[in-house]
């Protein structure tokens, strides 16, 4: 199998996983309990804390966890937006954040009274400092940028936007679920407020992320409970999945500069094969400010799924836009937020290299990929009008 | 998500391609999900003998294209009128709840290309 | 080591973890995805949410998987509050519930314009269903009674609360977390529109829970983002922790009957031998309608961290009320709303017991408090006064 | 959570019990956690000849306790009265946050017993 999926998830790195095996079974103990083994569970808790930090270039107490970066991007916004709403309504985001940012917008929109400003973005997805800059107004309270796009690997001048949050004295929240543990990230020189990451973005577990809160920031927790998380992410730790963060950013920031070369010769690679053996093909993103492992396209006159499909049979996992909104028919409003028309849209196909890809996978899928597209073409009333 | 039955339709669609001068084009589309539909008939003695389909459009769009043309072909206009989606979805064995509409597409294409041919039918005399 | 802090968390049943293994690594799919492997993941998925809704005699549509027994209860409730906020704002609950429902509530009357009736208990912990009833009024929108408190173990009337619940039209959420895989639970019989659970408590793993939300009922998500659980709770799945939980209702329906007359046998024996040795200490719950594993004694004129320090010092874990509320000073408020006097409240002791639990291991606790509390009598000003 | 050193002044605590016909005799507690300290002083040559603490409360109660009555004895009044709580836990080499208050009691408590002290000489005069 050709798994060219990563930025939908990635697998559990098995070094991760051994290291947090011992935490489900011999070391379960909650961490907040008085007794000498839990407090290891809760040494181990904090030893993962310091290890996000690093990564990021925060220090721990600036780290929370929370159960993904979806959780993330949610009590980020609605805990700021719950805080500061006494002190304005208006929030400044991108037509190409993720749904864990668009639809908590939507939800502030619809039912607390907050108005939304979705910036637009150019042909290559790249948000304009300057239009954030005038977008402010004195009762913007947030802003919300992403660091990279999920489905096209754009990324974003976040140092900038932040530059332009300080001096407007506006919190910035930055979803940077896609960036973490792939290229270096210092929260301090990106002059953000809120950081998310999700641990299955880069080979850790499921089911975990954390939150950066710069410190100083407050928010308004969205769930209520224990003391856990300081109070603002109560619950029982998680901690066998802490821990595999917490090793998982460890291996990142081994690996990252030896990943990132090998993956961006291998994308530019299919890029450049693909572009050569298709006709009528659009590379989707940034030619140069883009993610190293992503490459999102546009088939003409054929549908994704469809191509999708027919990967599959070949064992050749990639996907059309994002996984979490293959349960929607609507073309991606990131493609249509670059002015792509909506039946070009329709056939996008993304492509997300990782850590296991080979030259040989790329050269596969590059063989596979113009048959099938090929096929389909012949069936498709578009193609054959032309 | 789909059945084996549908994915086979998916890999060797049936009546795949266009009929040049076909009595009867219906061509239609989802404008939410953006995929189109043309299917091509030749009508003789009020009997679909040939028909033809063109798909733009997800895995299900593409094989419920294939099966309306086999449930199609060789019936009467009256016969093949008759024909739902449901029909259809019951060849395939089921349809993932989203994939719905996929299956009134192809009802809706060959209803079109009779109504396309009776229309004809009708301005030529 | 001897653990006694079950009610705490429990470990991980090593069937547990070998089921979720390969979840992590060979089939670590993102289930959302449209390719074949992702759609083994989204059965594993799906095959998962069948065992807990069998564990709670639900149907695989009524559940939501969650990150835990805390987010559970916080969607129910806020979830059911920001829906129908129009309709009412009046919530029941009572004072013994765990924080994750009585901080919840707080929050809600705090921020939202919420009235919460905190019912009283008797000295046994036990909630009057007439209480319930007379508590309602045209406003009431939300009962929240948990099915058996973590701290004293008593058991809830939850049938007939739920019964009245549904005589008036009110929403009726259960906090289920400390009775899910321990006894026998039917949602249906119970007349309960939620019911949460948390997978650590009964041998799963942690940082996953799952809300029963009953056919036809209908709450406001909290957290925006993917349509993954119908838009109820978006975010990537969880996979390996899913698995894991569902293989944890299997097993706890498989072991119930055997691990609760196990445990009430080691629990009285407990109970017995401490009520023998020690003199002036009070067994708190009730005598019957209590968990068969939980025994919370007060042991007067001591203080329980003392008490936990040295059962520690001896190997053995316990806890003096819940986990969440160690970063707490104050005595818990569930023995305070029995009617027990914070000074004496201040020395309890709670023994939760396990599975793994043995006679050795309930007697050797049954030699080692009675001298531990002697020597802290020792030191009391309030003993030695006496 | 806690020290070693904390741990070890829990486990063995020095001077504890009551002192009959105590020179002075001070009781504190904190309303928030219910912890109680009692600390007895024997006063000879305005020196703390012998000094005994009772608590009822957590391990760092106990542990300060035992502490402060270390820190104290054989120091003349004036001295002992110097003594703070963060003495204290830096004979104990740290406490955790919430546990600060602690050695607030046993600072309390020992300035107490002094000032029992030197009220009941003003008495006796
Ligand atoms: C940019 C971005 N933000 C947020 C998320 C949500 O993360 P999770 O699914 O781990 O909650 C994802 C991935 O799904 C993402 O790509
Ligand atoms: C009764 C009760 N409700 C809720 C919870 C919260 O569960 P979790 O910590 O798994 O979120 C607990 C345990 O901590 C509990 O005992
Ligand atoms: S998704 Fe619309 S026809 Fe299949
Ligand atoms: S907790 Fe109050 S004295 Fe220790």
């Amino acid at each position: 199998m050709i798994y060219l999926d990563h930025n939908a998830t990635t697998p559990c790195d098995p070094v991760v996983l051994e290291e947090m095996k011992k935490w489900f079974t011999e070391m379960f103990f909650n961490p907040s309990s008085i007794y000498t083994a839990s407090q290891r569970a809760k040494e181990a808790v904090e030893d993962a804390r310091k290890k996000v930090a690093r990564l990021l270039d925060a220090s721990s107490e600036e780290i929370i966890f929370t159960s993904g970066g979806t959780e993330s991007n949610n009590i980020a916004i609605i805990g700021t937006a719950l805080l500061l709403k006494n002190r304005g309504n208006h929030i400044i985001t991108s037509l190409i954040e993720h749904h864990a940012v668009l639809n908590v917008c939507k939800f502030l929109e619809k039912n607390m009274g907050f108005q939304v400003t979705y910036l637009p973005v150019d042909k290559y997805g790249i948000v304009d400092p300057d239009d954030v800059r005038k977008a402010i107004n004195d009762r913007t309270i947030l802003i919300s940028i992403m660091a990279a796009n999920n489905e096209i690997g754009t990324i974003e001048p976040i140092e900038q936007i932040g530059k332009i949050a300080k001096e407007n004295n506006v919190v910035f929240h930055c979803d940077g679920v896609q960036v973490a543990g792939k290229i270096p990230v210092s929260v301090k020189k990106l002059n953000v407020d809120f950081f998310s990451l999700s641990g299955h973005k880069f080979y850790g577990p499921k089911g975990i992320g954390a939150l950066y809160v710069r410190k100083g920031v407050k928010f308004k927790p969205v769930f209520y409970g224990g003391h856990q998380e300081k109070g603002l992410r109560p619950g029982t730790e998680n901690v066998p999945a802490i821990v595999g963060l917490g090793k998982a950013c460890e291996i990142a920031e081994e690996k990252m500069a030896q990943d990132s070369s090998k993956e961006k010769i291998l994308r530019d690679e299919l890029e450049k094969k693909l572009v050569e053996r298709i006709p009528e093909i659009i590379v989707n993103g940034h030619p140069e400010k883009r993610l190293y492992n992503t490459l999102n396209i546009c088939v003409k006159y054929v549908e994704g799924e469809s191509m999708l499909l027919h990967l599959d049979f070949e064992g050749i996992c990639a996907s059309s836009g994002s996984a979490c909104t293959s349960g929607s028919l609507e073309p991606s409003h990131v493609l249509l937020a670059l002015g792509i028309p909506p039946e070009v849209a329709h056939g996008s196909l993304r492509f997300s290299l990782g850590r296991s890809n080979t030259m040989a996978d790329i050269e596969r899928t590059a063989d596979v990929l113009p048959e099938i597209v090929e096929k389909l073409r012949k069936m498709s009333p578009f193609w054959n009008k032309k | 998500m789909y059945s084996e039955k549908l994915l086979d339709h998916f890999k060797n669609p049936r009546n795949m391609g266009r009929i040049e001068n076909a009595d009867g084009i219906g061509k239609v589309g989802n404008p939410v999900c953006g995929d189109v539909m043309w299917i091509y008939i030749k009508v003789r003695d009020d009997r679909i003998a040939d028909i033809k389909f063109e798909t733009f459009g997800c895995g299900a769009a593409v094989a419920t294209s294939s099966v309306i043309t086999e449930l199609a072909k060789g019936k009467t206009l009256e016969e093949a009128e008759k024909i739902t989606n449901q029909d259809v979805i019951d060849v395939l064995e089921g349809l993932p709840p989203l994939k719905k509409h996929c299956s009134l597409l192809a009802e809706q294409g060959l209803r079109a290309a009779i109504n396309d041919y009776r229309e004809k039918q009708r301005a030529k005399h």
